[in-house]
């Protein structure tokens, strides 16, 4: 087991509502992120994934604070650290890549200026160094003029090139980790064939650890090590992915693969979790999931499940795994 | 499930459809460019029959599903249960042809309660008094597997999944024969959106009525529709039935989004090299010339669709000046096709 | 260039429906130019030869046809009420206005956009509430009872300056200054408490964009993302106002020039409309369209330079 | 990045301070100029065309001299003619001209400029000139104007000015006015104010200050502004100005505006053509009232148009025909028909905030017959199309002047067929009185003429006459003197230093 | 930064003390708003005059709250006859567009750079109907602006999705417009209604400035204002008192409008 680069311990987040009260998004979650390794986050759109990814690089909206927990890396509580420390750590050992690659550059800029920013903001290094490091570095995540890319301005490149851009603004201090927070979502899908296999292979020659968040296991199972599976703010099973695809232990993760229409269920009643992902401000159950699960026992709405081992390198919380 | 399909008769005759865009015009001052968005496009769709349309962004398949539904200018004809747009009054046209968006949420005015949304089909074309619509607006709502209660909610009260419920009933509310479903799964997430997909199916048990499932996820298309069509750039690239298109491919564009498309099988060897070749395009030339990994010297011209299935077999277009059989299975070099030109001797 | 044939079309357009307005709103208006110069006591025959040698015996429609060909070729006409050609008048009247109008908008640019700035980086402190206020009061005070205040408060008890004194620019340049500084500032500061509130809330707006998010994660500060990244495309969304708050301080010049009795296009227009001295009338309004115009003008192509989605257009 | 913010403020903060403070001071008067600041503008000095309105005779009157010229009693007294003599029944009229009388541009005064000007004065149509049957020179020294029919009062109408012979063939006097009087003219700038330099060749006795700048102020609220900051050295304004000087730094003078106040009512318009509700409107209205309030009692009630500054023709009598009596204002409008009142608008023109001040406490008065009279301003440009010329109004509030101090200036107006008739006024009886007092050949049966003529008027009351607003001419402390004169005109030569 | 409730709560306290002044008026008012006494000329504020007397003796407070009335009246009708004649224009050159849309817009671009006065002065004289003409002039000079706000509006709704799910359903173009697109706009009208009352008052004091607001003897803010111009030096309360009601009133519209905005965009 190669040294862990991040450990998260017990993150709690909670956001305030309108009327003054704080409702918890993400629930005491535990996890470590291994050195040199792609770590997947899947769950639904609202479980949680991506507030966590926020609070990793201390990027949480104004109402939405970090209530307990820690996330240790390179000795250092990022939630403790000062503002001065975190912005250090930002861009230059941590950095990260959005959604949204249409509005996540700024309109009135030319792209070597902000390729080139995490290099200013991090260290004295020339004009000349820093242009040539911005064209390694779009030749690098395979932009094929990157001469004219560096003076075009974000609204003149394609979703992918742009996509590309990010990548190369994420990774220009080469970072040891990258947050990846639904990268390819809005791609096309050969597109986001080509991102894909260019994370990968930053991550092979570079060995950057990378934690990648999508809601489609498809694309987790193509670019990730190892998967975390949330619900509901709070984490139901890790593993492998294989593991996770082949063997899959929580009756969420279950019901997620069941009902994605793949070849051979052609024309076949897709079996489906009944009901809808609780909201935030709905009270919280033992076992978030109890209400939906088709196998739910008494205890699980009674207690809140441990989370078990099951195989060398796949966990799961629930009572019947 | 397996529905036994007939088609008797088209409901939908798609012909020779072009469209142009002019993008930077100012009136008289200034001459717009002209694009050419949709290049001769021709599909028909029989009766309760469910045809896929698949496409990257930017292919045209919305520009399609806007000129069947009447939006927007074109050239060429389409007929809609034996109306065309020329002669029959918008609002005549449109009894016969309902549509489902993408994203539910800007679909329904936030101003105005489900109940309302549901019922102005029926005030548009005054269908029954207010107490019969109301009956069949809830009706409808328990058909599309929602509570009558939801009538008097208001769309951000509901979920995504719930939303597109409500358009998927407020389309069905006149019977109409054909719906037009755009990117009706996309927005949401998978387990709610194969919800969605199976409400496609039970509702096509009760009533007949025919589809243009459009996404740009061929896996989603295989699974519901009968027919598949693959589009790329405004020209439609293979049609035919979805075994066929599927896992019978004959273009190269669309062995590449088969093979893009990230799924749960493991994969093979990790490094599965993507059926792409980029080169500077030929004017002129097919469409797909600079990405297609086989194009030669035989594709330097524009081809039209060739017919490749066997004989007795349903049909099966393929836009490529070699049309070849692919077997998905083994990625290797392509089996030959009987009949069609070989591949290897230059013409 | 096709745009800028487009814009100069429409400012024609415009100029030309305006000057069509004025000829109508002269056509309502009763009132005898004649009459107004004469006085009460005036015999039929003396008004009789003065509308003979003004003029304004003709039918208006002929007084227009004959003022518009006569404004094409550059000659605005004489004025009724001054009897000297219109263009004399103006030479003395327009820098006055401008200076006024050019004096406020330093003072409106000169303290807005830094309080604007200020207001939205101290975002949630009391300094933000504070300036918030200002502005709200800003915005309610009415242009004359600032006049009132000002003359009272600054002229008559500071006496820092002679309200009611105007020294020419033909005279001492400072002096001229000094004397347009009071009626600029109350012509400026609701103008400023709008500027300010409208960067504060664009760049509020703009804080929440996704390339903010994207800079905080390169690690930039909050003062860095402010100046580098926010205030470009605050500067954006607002330069289209500034074309809006040029239309005010021009048609707010028009009560201050009254008040201080400062002889600017806006003392003339009020002067000329009552005295019904149509050539004049109709020069200073088509003159006070046009700086409008203009303005709207500059703001379009500013917009151009600073904005490249709009300058290079489309997806290369 | 801060520390560039800060710098802007500060820079900013430091350009507001250098530019106010600069400011202090006012031009303090240097030593022999004096500022006057006027309430309105002058456009022209032509003495033949708006030369003669109220506005520019503040310049005018200083500028030019007429054959003869107004005293101070109101009364004529030789200026350009050397002497005047009339024949018994007052149709020839002899003037020998003031030898070594010269223009401002140095020449000599010449018979052939007096036949000039006395023609110019005939073709422009001026008032009284068409009584002239004929005028000529017998010799380089004596002019003899022989009249259609008689007239005592004609000499008023040569107070018209003489100017040069040629000097405004096409308009030159516009803007460049040469005469003989005691200031010359000196620059203009359009709309914003005209200076006078002193005539140091002057036949009389002249000014005493060397340059007199008359500003052009916007309204009374500038003129005050302007005193009290030092920007100008004296104005002219209404009594309710008087309250807001504060004695010790200014001299004040007190005088009669020379115009009377009417509440004009439109006889031809119901229910003001029955003469009973004219006198009923006319007795509710307390015209001692209206005078103390809105002027703080600076000026005089009067009860006929004709100003008391005609000493001769002026009656004190009438001015209580009409003392407040709602009792017999309420009989009368009984009887008239209207029991309990009626509505009707006054419309006032708005730049003159005195008469919208009256017509405010009028309405108040008039209230307590139950008669409700609504208030209309209207800017002045309308007031003069509608209500002067195109008579469309019910009531009206005005001062009116008279171009000359003779009482035809003032009583002409009420004769049926004149045309400035603007209140509809017919009654036979007046226009016969009147035409008697014209023809009046001794200046005893003129004035008992011209007393019958206001009684007539009086009774039939065509409207309310109801004050002389006073007028005030405040000086700063360093200047005093004034000459007062039957028509509204300011005489600089009176103007000097005080002691 | 006050959330949008705290601001409106403010604006709502302050604008509802000129609404109860307002209201008082209506039965009680110390003394006639025009009635003047010689003896209490310019006298200071006092318990028996609360803002003083003017230079004619006649009581400031009365005749603010007197005058309030017919003020807030020529601004809630100037905007509401505003809001609907703009609403018609916006919402017809916003989904229309094209050629009526070019037009509307030219000629909304040539009123709003035309001089108020003078478009005050051609409606003053052409009709007269009493207090009312300037609401017609402030409709005139307000119309632009507010066409463009409903405009802008109009345009961001008419391409939204559920514009084009009815037009599919084959709801009528003029259904669409009126039932479904007008009613979103409402937020943003609500804001600009309140920011145009605001305006709205000081149009009319500014031309009651120039003797063609509301016609004498009704007080009027902008009048009593000019008025006390003239006495400012010996009776500044008299210039004081109109314009704080004019500041307060407006200070309080602005906070409403500015809730509103936060709360509901």
């Amino acid at each position: 087991m190669s040294g862990n680069i991040l450990q998260i311990r017990d993150l709690t987040l909670s956001v305030s509502e309108r009327d003054g009260s704080m409702a918890t998004a993400v629930d005491h979650i535990s996890f470590d992120v291994r050195e040199g390794e792609i770590l997947g986050i899947v769950g639904e759109s609202g479980c949680g994934k991506s507030l966590t990814v926020m609070a990793l690089m201390g990027l949480l909206r104004d109402d939405v604070k970090a209530t307990d927990g820690q996330i240790l890396f390179q000795g250092e509580d990022l939630l403790k650290i000062s503002p001065l420390r975190r912005r250090e750590i930002s861009g230059k050992d941590m950095s990260i890549i959005y959604q949204e690659p249409m509005t996540s550059l700024n309109p009135l800029i030319r792209i070597e200026k902000q390729v080139a920013e995490p290099l200013r903001l991090h260290g004295k290094v020339s004009k000349e160094e820093m242009h040539k490091k911005a064209l390694d570095l779009l030749t690098e995540v395979g932009i094929q003029d990157p001469e004219a890319c560096l003076k075009a301005y974000p609204h003149q490149l394609s979703g992918g090139m742009r996509q590309r851009v990010m990548i190369a603004m994420a990774s220009i201090c080469s970072p040891r980790i990258l947050l990846a927070d639904e990268p390819t979502t809005a791609l096309d899908v050969t597109t986001q064939a080509h991102v894909l296999d260019l994370l990968k292979r930053i991550n092979r020659e570079y060995g950057t650890t990378i934690v990648f968040i999508s809601h489609d296991l498809g694309v987790i199972n193509r670019i990730c090590d190892r998967v975390i599976v949330m619900y509901a703010g709070r984490i139901v099973e890790t593993g492998t992915c294989r593991d996770i695809l082949d063997a899959p232990c929580h009756e969420y993760t279950r019901g997620l693969i069941r009902s994605i229409p793949t070849r051979d269920r052609k024309g076949e009643e897709l079996p489906c979790i009944p009901g809808r992902v609780p909201s935030v401000e709905d009270p919280k159950e033992p076992c978030p999931f109890a209400p939906r699960c088709l196998r739910a026992l008494e205890i699980c709405h009674k207690e809140a499940p441990a989370c078990v081992r099951i195989d060398e390198d796949h966990t799961a919380c629930c009572h019947l795994c | 499930m397996e529905k036994n399909k007939i088609s008797t008769r088209d409901i939908l005759r798609v012909e020779h459809v072009n469209n142009y865009y002019s993008k930077g015009g100012l009136g008289i001052l200034k001459k717009a460019e002209r694009n050419q968005v949709l290049h001769d496009v021709s599909l028909t769709i029989g009766n309760d029959e469910f045809f896929g349309l698949v496409g990257e962004s930017g292919c045209g398949k919305s520009t399609l599903a806007n000129a069947i539904l009447g939006l927007i200018p074109f050239e060429g004809t389409i007929e809609v249960a034996g109306h065309r747009h020329r002669d029959t009054d918008r609002k005549e046209f449109t009894r016969h042809i309902q549509a489902v968006f993408q994203d539910p949420l800007s679909a329904l005015n936030p101003r105005k309660t489900i109940g309302e949304t549901m019922r102005e089909p029926l005030r548009a074309h005054n269908v029954g008094t207010r107490q019969e619509q109301e009956q069949m607006a809830a009706r409808m709502l328990e058909t599309v597997g929602l509570d009558a209660s939801y009538a008097d909610r208001y769309p951000r009260e509901l979920s995504g999944g719930q939303r597109q419920r409500v358009c998927i009933g407020a389309a069905l509310m006149l019977q109409p024969e054909l719906i037009i479903a755009d990117e009706a799964v996309s927005a949401l997430d998978v387990s709610v959106g194969s919800q969605i997909l199976n409400l496609f199916n039970t509702i096509d048990v009760e009533r007949d009525f025919s589809m243009l499932f459009i996404s740009h996820n061929l896996n989603v298309v295989y699974y519901l529709c009968d027919r598949i069509a693959v589009m790329y750039k405004g020209y439609i690239v293979e049609q035919g039935t979805a075994d066929a298109v599927y896992n019978h491919s004959g273009h190269p564009y669309t062995r590449l989004l088969l093979s893009a498309i990230p799924d749960m099988e493991e994969a093979n060897d990790r490094e599965k090299e993507l059926l792409e070749k980029f080169k500077d395009p030929v004017p002129g030339a097919c469409v797909y010339y600079h990405r297609c990994p086989y194009a030669n010297a035989h594709c330097h011209k524009k081809p039209d669709l060739v017919n490749i299935a066997a004989k007795g077999e349903p049909e099966h277009l393929v836009r490529c000046c070699m049309p070849t059989l692919f077997d998905p299975e083994s990625l290797a070099e392509p089996a030959h096709l009987p009949g069609a030109s070989l591949r290897k001797e230059p013409l | 260039m096709k745009y800028f044939l487009r814009k100069t079309l429409i400012l024609v357009l415009t100029v030309f429906l305006i000057s069509v307005l004025t000829f109508i709103a002269f056509h309502i208006i009763p009132g005898d130019p004649a009459g107004l110069i004469l006085g009460t006591n005036a015999t039929e025959e003396q008004l009789e030869a003065l509308r003979e040698q003004l003029g304004t015996n003709r039918p208006l429609s002929e007084q227009y046809t004959s003022w518009i060909s006569g404004f094409v070729k550059g000659d605005f006409g004489t004025s009724i009420r001054y009897r000297m050609p219109v263009s004399e008048l103006l030479k003395g009247r327009l820098p006055v206005t401008l200076a006024l109008g050019l004096i406020s908008l330093v003072i409106i640019l000169l303290f807005g956009i830094p309080l604007g700035i200020l207001a939205a980086r101290k975002r949630g402190t009391w300094v933000e509430s504070v300036i918030h206020f200002l502005t709200i009061l800003g915005i309610s005070v009415p242009n004359f009872f600032l006049c009132i205040l000002l003359m009272w408060i600054f002229g008559m008890v500071l006496h820092f300056f002679t309200p009611g004194e105007y020294i020419s620019y033909t005279k001492n340049l400072p002096g001229f200054f000094r004397s347009l500084f009071w009626p600029a500032l109350s012509i400026a500061i609701p103008q400023t408490a709008i500027l300010t509130k409208y960067i504060r809330t664009a760049m509020l707006e703009e804080l929440d964009e996704d390339y903010v998010r994207t800079a905080r994660g390169k690690g930039a500060g909050e003062t860095w993302i402010l100046y580098l990244h926010v205030l470009k495309n605050a500067i954006v969304a607002v330069v289209p106002l500034i074309g809006m708050i040029v239309a005010s301080v021009l048609s707010g010049s028009i009560i201050i020039e009254q008040v201080y009795g400062i002889p600017g296009m806006g003392k003339l227009l009020i002067g000329a409309v009552t005295s019904r001295d149509f050539p004049l009338t109709q020069t200073l309004v088509i003159y006070i369209t046009v700086l409008i115009v203009i303005t709207n003008f500059l703001v379009d192509i500013a917009i151009q330079l600073i904005d490249p989605r709009i300058r290079l257009g489309g997806k290369s | 990045m801060k520390k560039k913010i800060l710098a802007m403020l500060i820079t900013a903060v430091m350009a507001v301070s250098l530019a106010a403070c600069g400011g202090g001071g006012g031009n303090g008067t240097e030593s022999d100029t004096f500022i006057y600041g006027m309430a309105g503008e002058i456009t022209d000095f032509d003495p033949f065309s708006s030369g003669g309105t109220a506005n520019s005779r503040y310049v005018t009157f200083n500028i030019f001299e007429g054959l003869v010229k107004v005293s101070t009693d109101g009364t004529v007294k030789p200026a350009v003619a050397q002497n005047v003599d009339v024949n018994e029944d007052a149709t020839v009229y002899t003037f020998t001209l003031r030898d070594g009388i010269k223009f401002h541009n140095g020449s000599e005064v010449t018979m052939d400029d007096v036949l000039y000007s006395v023609q110019k004065a005939v073709d422009g149509g001026l008032t009284g000139y068409d009584e002239i049957a004929s005028f000529e020179a017998t010799d380089d020294k004596t002019l003899v104007v022989t009249l259609s029919r008689t007239d005592a009062g004609f000499l008023d109408y040569f107070t018209q000015a003489i100017i040069p012979a040629g000097s405004d063939d096409n308009g030159e006097m516009l803007l460049a006015p040469i005469g003989t009087g005691p200031y010359m003219f000196g620059e203009y700038e359009v709309a914003q104010q005209v200076t006078l330099k002193k005539f140091d060749e002057y036949w009389g006795e002249g000014g005493s200050i060397g340059e007199i700048v008359v500003k052009f102020l916007s309204d009374q609220n500038a003129q005050l502004t302007s005193f009290q900051s030092g920007a100008i050295d004296g104005f002219g304004g209404y009594g309710e100005m008087g309250e807001q000087i504060n004695e010790e730094n200014a001299t004040i003078t007190q005088t009669l505006s020379n115009m009377s106040q009417v509440l004009a009512l439109n006889n031809a318009v119901k229910p003001f053509d029955d003469v009973r509700v004219r006198q009923a409107v006319a007795l509710a209205v307390d015209s001692h009232d209206v005078l103390d309030t809105i002027n703080y009692g600076i000026g005089q009630v009067v009860g006929s148009p004709v100003p008391p500054a005609l000493t001769k023709y002026y009656m004190p009598e009438l001015e209580d025909q009409y003392a407040k009596d709602n009792d017999a204002a309420l009989a009368l409008l009984k009887d008239a028909g209207y029991p309990d009142g009626f509505t009707f608008t006054v419309r006032v023109p708005s730049n003159y905030p005195v008469h919208v001040h009256c017509a405010e406490k009028i309405v108040s008065q008039l209230a307590e017959v139950g008669i409700d009279m609504k208030i209309e301003q209207v800017d002045f440009g309308t007031w003069y199309e509608k209500v002067y010329k195109g008579r469309d109004y019910e009531a009206t509030m005005i001062s009116v002047d008279g171009s000359t101090i003779s009482p035809t200036a003032f009583l002409a107006r009420y004769v049926s067929d004149s045309k400035s008739n603007f209140m509809n006024f017919s009654s036979a009886a007046y226009d016969e009185a009147y035409a008697k007092a014209l023809n009046a050949t001794d200046e005893a049966s003129q004035i008992e003429a011209f007393k019958a003529v206001q009684q007539i008027l009086a009774d039939e009351c065509p409207g309310v006459f109801i004050e002389d607003i006073g007028s005030l001419t405040v000086y700063t402390k360093q200047f005093e003197g004034y000459n007062s004169y039957p028509l509204t005109a300011m005489d600089f030569t009176a103007v000097h230093k005080a002691e | 930064m006050r959330d949008g409730k705290k601001e409106l709560r403010i604006g709502l306290v302050l604008t509802g003390i000129i609404l109860g002044l307002a209201l008082l008026s209506l039965f009680y008012t110390p003394y006639n708003y025009n009635a003047m006494d010689k003896t209490a000329r310019s006298l200071a504020p006092s318990l028996k005059h609360l803002f003083g007397t003017d230079s004619y003796g006649r009581d400031i407070f009365s005749r603010a709250i007197f005058g309030s009335r017919y003020t807030l009246l020529v601004a809630l009708s100037t905007v509401g006859s505003c809001t609907v004649i703009a609403s018609v224009l916006g919402l017809v050159s916003g989904y229309v567009g094209g050629l009526p849309d070019e037009i509307i817009m030219r000629i909304i671009d040539a009123i709003s750079s035309f001089p108020d006065i003078l478009i005050a002065l051609m409606v003053v004289t052409v009709l007269n109907l009493g207090q009312f003409t300037i609401v017609v002039a402030l409709c005139i000079t307000f119309v632009p602006s507010f066409t463009r706000i409903v405009r802008t509006a109009t345009l961001q709704y008419k391409n939204a999705e559920f514009v084009k799910n009815l037009r599919v359903f084959g709801v009528s173009d003029l259904r669409i417009l009126l039932v479904h697109i007008f009613p979103n706009t409402f937020p943003l009208l609500l804001s600009t209604i309140v920011i145009g009352l605001s305006n709205a008052i000081l149009a009319e004091a500014a031309m009651s400035y120039l003797g063609l607001g509301i016609q004498p003897p009704i007080p009027s803010w902008g009048r009593m204002l000019q008025e006390a111009q003239t006495i400012v030096y010996t009776a500044p309360w008299a210039a004081v008192c109109p314009g704080i009601m004019i500041v307060v009133t407006i200070v309080g519209l602005n906070c409403i409008g500015e809730g509103l905005r936060k709360l509901y965009l």
